[in-house]
């Protein structure tokens, strides 16, 4: 058995985003919380970095690592994804964390750390590996969400998170040692080449294919096992409930696109129920519900309940088609996401932190600029044209009309009128309504920077969708390739 | 034909006004205020001038799309940025692009609070109707065709009246409830013609099965738009909610997206279905105008009966649209546009005295004709456009729509004409009512004529209403090639499925 | 094989008699012995299993570590452990309905396991014969090689697991007193005592 | 009596179910829930050696190991977060929730 030295080079992101973190981690050991602000700075640039590293990978599928690890422009695309929007997440923290007293070096240490998770969550291509990164991701982002540690709904929220978490990541491994024991193998090639060969599917691999799936809706937090959303989101302080939202949610569709397309792939008799199920509930469950809500951050949980459902519209049709329209949604949605975050973590009287809707009311006349950004991303995420979530639903409306899923299309573009109803409200609330508290500036550079660019992009996506839409379209190829 | 993209710069010159009030109009002293009007003004009249220049330079005896732009803007799916105008679709662009510095000039004085806003609001308003009329890209369209929605949905909740929240929430859920549906249908197309092209789409053929599904998906969002009847019930709510100007635009203007789209994209690409389900359409139709006419006549608020009213006279509209001859056709679109400057000038009717005494309440006016007697002229002249007085813009329309329907069905014919009887009674028993009668009540006394401002707002007004009403060949000739090229596709289309499912064509 | 078979039926009923335990006792600290009990029980599975690497980590790190972490917990913690009791039997039929259905059809599946065919061909590493290289062997050959990429990220985990485990509960406490080292070792003999003649009957 | 696959297989299922079981029990007492996690681990855990057995093939042996390197480190947040939660509240009922709604 002689060892042959792997290919590392597909995984130049993920390693140097682990050394930069080790590196990090030491720099604010020695230096003390004092130095939290230069560390998060530093964090922001080797995200970035990792950034520029996993675009300049190219093209072309690798497999390295005895199989445990691909590199393919679907990860391309979805590294890029995960590593702006975290990049952006921490930008977001920076002020908050300052003024709520938890401004502590580990925080972009461990943000990074989640990231690496959610890469290699990207580019898994066994069950083994998948499991692993899932595992660094979610640990890390345990830990987070109970970062305030003074705070009794933080901790509250890291628990509930961590509880239903780990339960899911249970199932998930159920699942995965019960096709581990049909299949005789965890490699995603060798499983789906075992299926192309039209190996008979026993039960036993249905359902270790259901535990598999359902430990995958927990993580993306789809319905029926979206219950912790709504109390993690609340609970979690604002900046990491924008990560939250949007990082981890790339990195576990990805995950979850890549397993019913690769391992999966000629299952898809077996598994496309279940996705049906699940958007369809989901959908609903985050356009109804959201209505009664009163907390914005719960509000934008049922939200993200909502557009994961669409997400998985395009998922549902198992057509490269159906990849693009996935990836072109998580995209669109992660900018207008990460948007109206800041302007949420932007709401503030006197210091204190604003978080119920009725606390918009009249912000037009307050704070027109504000008002109009938030507006910009109620109607993206409504779906009105020419925003870019329009786009987004496009893609995926389009996908499921190609692949003859009339019920998926009418459902989703009728809770999407149910949806634009609540969003509307919002809008309402900060256009029709008169001022109930006065709003303070917004005094930090990087919380402008994100609000200009985030809402930019939605505003006038529209103008030149291409490179978006062209790397989606290239990253959905490269899953149909082999 | 102009080298220049002449409907792109009508469409996005609007958006240069936005800039500029953004860029330069800070603070809220009044000198700024008067900037912004004035931006917004100039902005709009050349727009105007530019809409009238695409009109000088369209060809009208070419009956198919002119001055076309095509660029590339996702080409690798297949979606161009594509505009052009026909024969159907310029004089729509005509009209917003004539409507709006009049919207504008309405809300000189009335509007007050947060002006910038209203006037970015409307002129985002003008690039996203003018954009829709030239579009030829079903993407495109279904932008420019839903973002109105934003703009629209501003200006009720805003500067609307008490009920506005109500209002404003009703007329964008209605409205989006339909266009969704029509999605899914241009997506249904994309996936079967591989592009989104409306010429390429027109030419294509689609199974009779799929033709009736698609046919209804659209039908859902214009007859909304329209509105038709028992979808209509939130245009009296939008209508009486919205400033004045906000119902000039949804009466002039965003009625007309609903009949453009029937006459764009249900006649022509979906053939079968509309003759499966013009009888739908006249029987919807039919009650639209009797029984709105009725509704009109028992109403207290003066634009709620215009409301109603634009109901009825869009009736017509769909009557005449789908008789499906040549007649029918060109009385629709000719009825469109006088009832989009007809109703437009009958909402600022009712502005000139809301801006006076605040309320819509007909019974709180009377006796107006001793002390606003150039007011009463210009009411009754619009009165009677109304009303279809032979010598205006409302009579050729009419009169076109009634002879195109009874070529094709006597029994719908006879039943709009009684349409049109009811119409002169709510239209002259509004006349009388706020007009005539004892000038009794001290406020109304209080009233004074309309100024300067005002009658240069309604000049222009009736001056195009007598016009099309003297000379429609003007307009009818730009129509009638394209219109016959319509019904030539609309005949062969299905001719071509009839004998290919072994079905004889019956003569219509 | 006739010992085996007892010793199966020995091991796994005590595991599923613990198990049960585990999760209906009354005292937490119970509900921790029991599954240091079943953990025990699971690696005597193992080793039935030929699994000896597993079975001696499963004891040592499982029971080593984190049984202990969990005794540790539950000690520390002053919990009122009667109140949180209450109501748990609430659950219980639902519960036991939808543990059954699980379990049934669990059963119903894995009774008749069927592995796809020509499974031993895309095995990724099969297992050696056991006279030549012992299991514990085996598997260090394979984590240090072809499972490098596990290894190393499992590293990461437990890396992230100390990062998390301090930041969350260390506290810095103004005011406590700590020995420094450092300090203690390099005082020199001036600093600290002073030695002073003190006469008789006046005091210091 | 020949003991094979399936007798593991079933004792594996019955201790998972526990652990489900447990969690949905004891759903106000969080330790009982993250001793209930272990179980359905080591359900995991002996569901892959058994495979791996069976199939002779080691990865399933690696797949444990790597399971519970994880399920220790897990241990460790979680209790890191109840040891935070309970300085906090100073209960360790989960349904204690009247700060969120649910």
């Amino acid at each position: 058995m002689t060892a042959v030295f792997p290919d590392i080079w597909p995984a130049l992101p993920e390693i140097f985003l682990a050394l930069s973190g080790v590196a990090l981690l030491m720099l604010g050991v020695f230096r003390g919380d004092g130095f939290t602000r230069p560390v998060s700075y530093l964090s922001i640039v080797c995200m970035l970095l990792a950034a520029v590293l996993a675009m300049g990978y190219g093209s072309g599928r690798v497999v390295t690592f005895n199989g445990m690890f691909v590199m393919d422009a679907f990860g391309v695309f979805m590294k890029v994804l995960v590593l702006v929007s975290a990049a952006f997440a921490v930008i977001l923290g920076l002020g908050f964390n300052e003024r709520e007293q938890m401004a502590r070096f580990e925080y972009p240490v461990l943000m990074i750390f989640a990231t690496l998770g959610m890469l290699m969550m990207i580019s898994a291509n066994d069950f083994i590996s998948l499991y692993v990164g899932l595992e660094t991701q979610s640990l890390a982002l345990y830990v987070i969400a109970a970062f305030r540690r003074d705070s009794a709904k933080s901790s509250e929220a890291g628990l509930k998170y961590f509880v239903l978490g780990s339960l899911s990541s249970g199932m998930l491994l159920y699942g995965a040692s019960l096709v581990y024991g049909f299949a005789g193998t965890t490699s995603f090639d060798k499983v789906a080449a075992l299926f192309a060969g039209g190996a008979h599917v026993s039960p036993g691999l249905v359902i270790g294919l259901v535990f598999v799936m359902a430990g995958l809706a927990f993580k993306v937090s789809a319905a029926p096992f979206h219950m912790w959303t709504p109390d993690v989101y609340e609970g979690a302080p604002t900046p990491v409930t924008a990560f939250f939202a949007a990082a981890p949610k790339v990195a576990a569709i990805a995950l979850l696109t890549r397993v019913v397309m690769e391992p999966f792939g000629h299952l898809a008799a077996q598994w496309h129920q279940v996705l049906v199920a699940t958007a369809i509930l989901s959908m609903v469950i985050g356009s109804f519900v959201a209505i009664m809500q009163t907390n914005i951050k719960r509000l934008m949980a049922y939200s993200s309940i909502g557009h994961v459902g669409y997400a998985l519209v395009g998922l549902t049709t198992g057509t490269q088609d159906g990849v693009r329209g996935v990836l072109i949604y998580m995209a669109l949605y992660i900018a207008m996401n990460i948007g109206a975050f800041a302007v949420i973590l932007s709401m503030k009287a006197k210091g204190q932190m604003l978080e119920e809707i009725k606390d918009f009311s009249g912000l037009s006349k307050t704070n027109p600029m504000l008002a109009a950004t938030m507006a910009i991303f109620m109607f993206s995420m409504a779906g009105i044209p020419p925003m870019a979530g329009f786009f987004g639903k496009l893609y995926v409306f389009l996908a499921a009309v190609a692949a003859q899923e009339y019920t998926l299309a009418v459902v989703g573009v009728l809770t999407s009128v149910v949806g634009a109803f609540y969003y509307l409200r919002i809008i309402k609330i900060m256009y029709f309504d008169e001022p109930a508290v006065v709003v303070d500036k917004v005094d930090d550079d990087g919380m402008t920077g994100v609000l200009v660019i985030t809402s930019l992009f939605t505003l006038l996506f529209f103008v030149a969708p291409a490179p978006i839409l062209n790397g989606a379209a290239a990253a959905a190829a490269a899953l149909f390739a082999g | 034909m102009a080298s220049w993209p002449i409907l792109s710069f009508a469409t996005f010159l609007p958006l240069v006004g936005v800039a500029l009030i953004l860029l330069f109009c800070r603070g809220n002293t009044p000198d700024v205020l008067r900037n912004v009007r004035f931006i917004s003004l100039w902005t709009t009249l050349v727009t105007f001038v530019l809409t009238l220049l695409v009109w000088a330079n369209f060809d009208p005896r070419n009956p198919g799309y002119q001055m076309v732009e095509k660029a590339g803007w996702i080409p690798e799916f297949g979606i161009n940025y594509h505009m052009g105008v026909d024969g159907i679709s310029v004089l729509f662009v005509v009209l917003a692009g004539f409507l709006m510095p009049l919207c504008i000039l309405a809300s000189w004085e009335s509007v007050q609070v947060r002006l910038k806003e209203y006037m970015i609001a409307f002129l985002a308003l003008e690039t996203l109707m003018i954009g829709m009329f030239c579009a030829l890209d079903f993407v495109l369209f279904y932008m420019f065709f839903e973002g109105v929605l934003i703009p629209m949905f501003l200006i009720i909740g805003i500067w609307g009246g008490p009920r506005r929240v109500y209002a404003a929430f009703k007329f964008f859920l209605y409205t989006l409830l339909g266009s969704v549906l029509m999605l899914l249908a241009i997506l249904a197309m994309y996936y079967v013609a591989g592009t989104t092209d409306i010429p390429t789409i027109t030419a294509t053929q689609f199974p009779r099965n799929m033709q009736l599904w698609l046919w209804l998906a659209f039908f859902a969002s214009f007859a909304v738009k329209v509105p038709m009847w028992p979808v209509h019930t939130w245009l009296p709510d939008a209508h009486v909610e919205a400033p004045t100007a906000g119902s000039v635009i949804l009466a002039g203007v965003l009625l007309k997206m609903g009949g453009y789209g029937f006459l764009r994209f249900n006649i022509p690409i979906l053939p079968e279905a509309t003759e499966y389900f013009a009888p739908l359409i006249y029987t919807l139709s039919v009650v639209a105008v009797i029984y709105t006419s009725l509704v009109a006549l028992a109403q207290e608020d003066m634009k709620k009966l215009i409301a109603y009213s634009s109901v009825a006279h869009m009736g017509f509209v769909t009557i005449g649209m789908f008789a499906l001859n040549q007649q029918g056709i060109e009385g629709s679109v000719f009825q469109m546009l006088s009832h989009g400057v007809v109703s437009g000038a009958l909402f600022l009717c009712v502005g000139v005295v809301y801006d006076r005494l605040h309320t819509r309440e007909i019974a709180r006016y009377g006796g107006l004709v001793k002390n606003m007697p150039k007011y009463a002229v210009i009411f009754l002249f619009m009165t009677m456009a109304s009303v279809g007085l032979p010598g205006t813009a409302g009579f050729v329309g009419e009169f076109l729509v009634l002879m195109g329907v009874f070529r094709d069905n006597t029994w719908v014919a006879a039943l709009a004409a009684t349409g049109m009887v009811l119409g002169a009674a709510y239209a002259l028993w509004l006349y009388r009512r706020v007009v005539y009668g004892k000038l009794t009540k001290p406020d109304v006394k209080a009233m004074f004529d309309v100024t300067p401002r005002e009658i240069a707002v309604f000049l222009p007004l009736i001056a195009v209403v007598l016009w099309m009403g003297i000379y429609p060949s003007s307009f009818l000739n730009v129509t009638s090639a394209s219109v016959e090229q319509l019904i030539q596709t609309y005949q062969t289309k299905l001719a071509a499925s009839h004998a290919a499912s072994g079905v004889s064509v019956a003569a219509r | 094989m006739i010992v085996q078979g007892i010793a199966f039926y020995v091991f796994a009923a005590l595991l599923v008699a613990s198990g049960v335990m585990v999760i209906s006792a009354r005292n937490p600290v119970h509900s921790v012995l029991f599954l240091i009990l079943a953990f025990f029980q699971a690696a005597g599975l193992c080793l039935l299993m030929g699994a000896e690497f597993i079975a001696m980590i499963l004891v040592i790190v499982y029971v080593g570590a984190v049984a202990v972490l969990f005794l540790f917990v539950v000690m520390m913690l002053d919990i009122n452990f009667r109140e949180l009791r209450k109501g748990a039997m609430e659950a219980l039929p639902l519960g036991a309905l939808v543990g059954l259905i699980l379990l049934a059809e669990l059963a119903a599946v894995l009774g008749g396991w069927i592995v796809a065919p020509n499974v031993a061909a895309i095995a990724g590493a099969p297992t050696p014969a056991i006279d030549q290289v012992s299991n514990t062997q085996a598997l260090g050959r394979l984590m240090y090689t072809q499972y490098v990429y596990l290894f190393q990220a499992s590293g990461i985990v437990l890396l992230i697991a100390m990062i998390g485990a301090i930041v969350l509960t260390l506290r810095h406490r103004a005011g406590v007193r700590k020995q420094n080292i450092g300090a203690q070792i390099s005082r020199r003999r001036e600093e600290v005592v002073v030695i002073r003649k003190v006469t008789t009957g006046e005091g210091v | 009596m020949e003991i094979g696959l399936g007798h593991y297989l079933t004792v594996s299922a019955i201790v998972f179910t526990l652990g489900v079981l447990g969690i949905f029990l004891n759903r106000k007492n969080v330790i009982i829930i993250l001793m209930s996690i272990e179980m359905m681990l080591l359900a995991v855990n002996l569901n892959l050696v058994a495979f791996s057995t069976y199939l002779h093939d080691l990865v399933g042996q690696i797949f444990a190991m790597i399971i519970l390197t994880v399920a220790a480190a897990e241990a460790a947040i979680g209790l890191a977060i109840l040891v935070v939660y309970f300085r906090n509240r100073g209960s360790i009922r989960v349904e204690d929730i009247n700060m969120m709604k649910g």
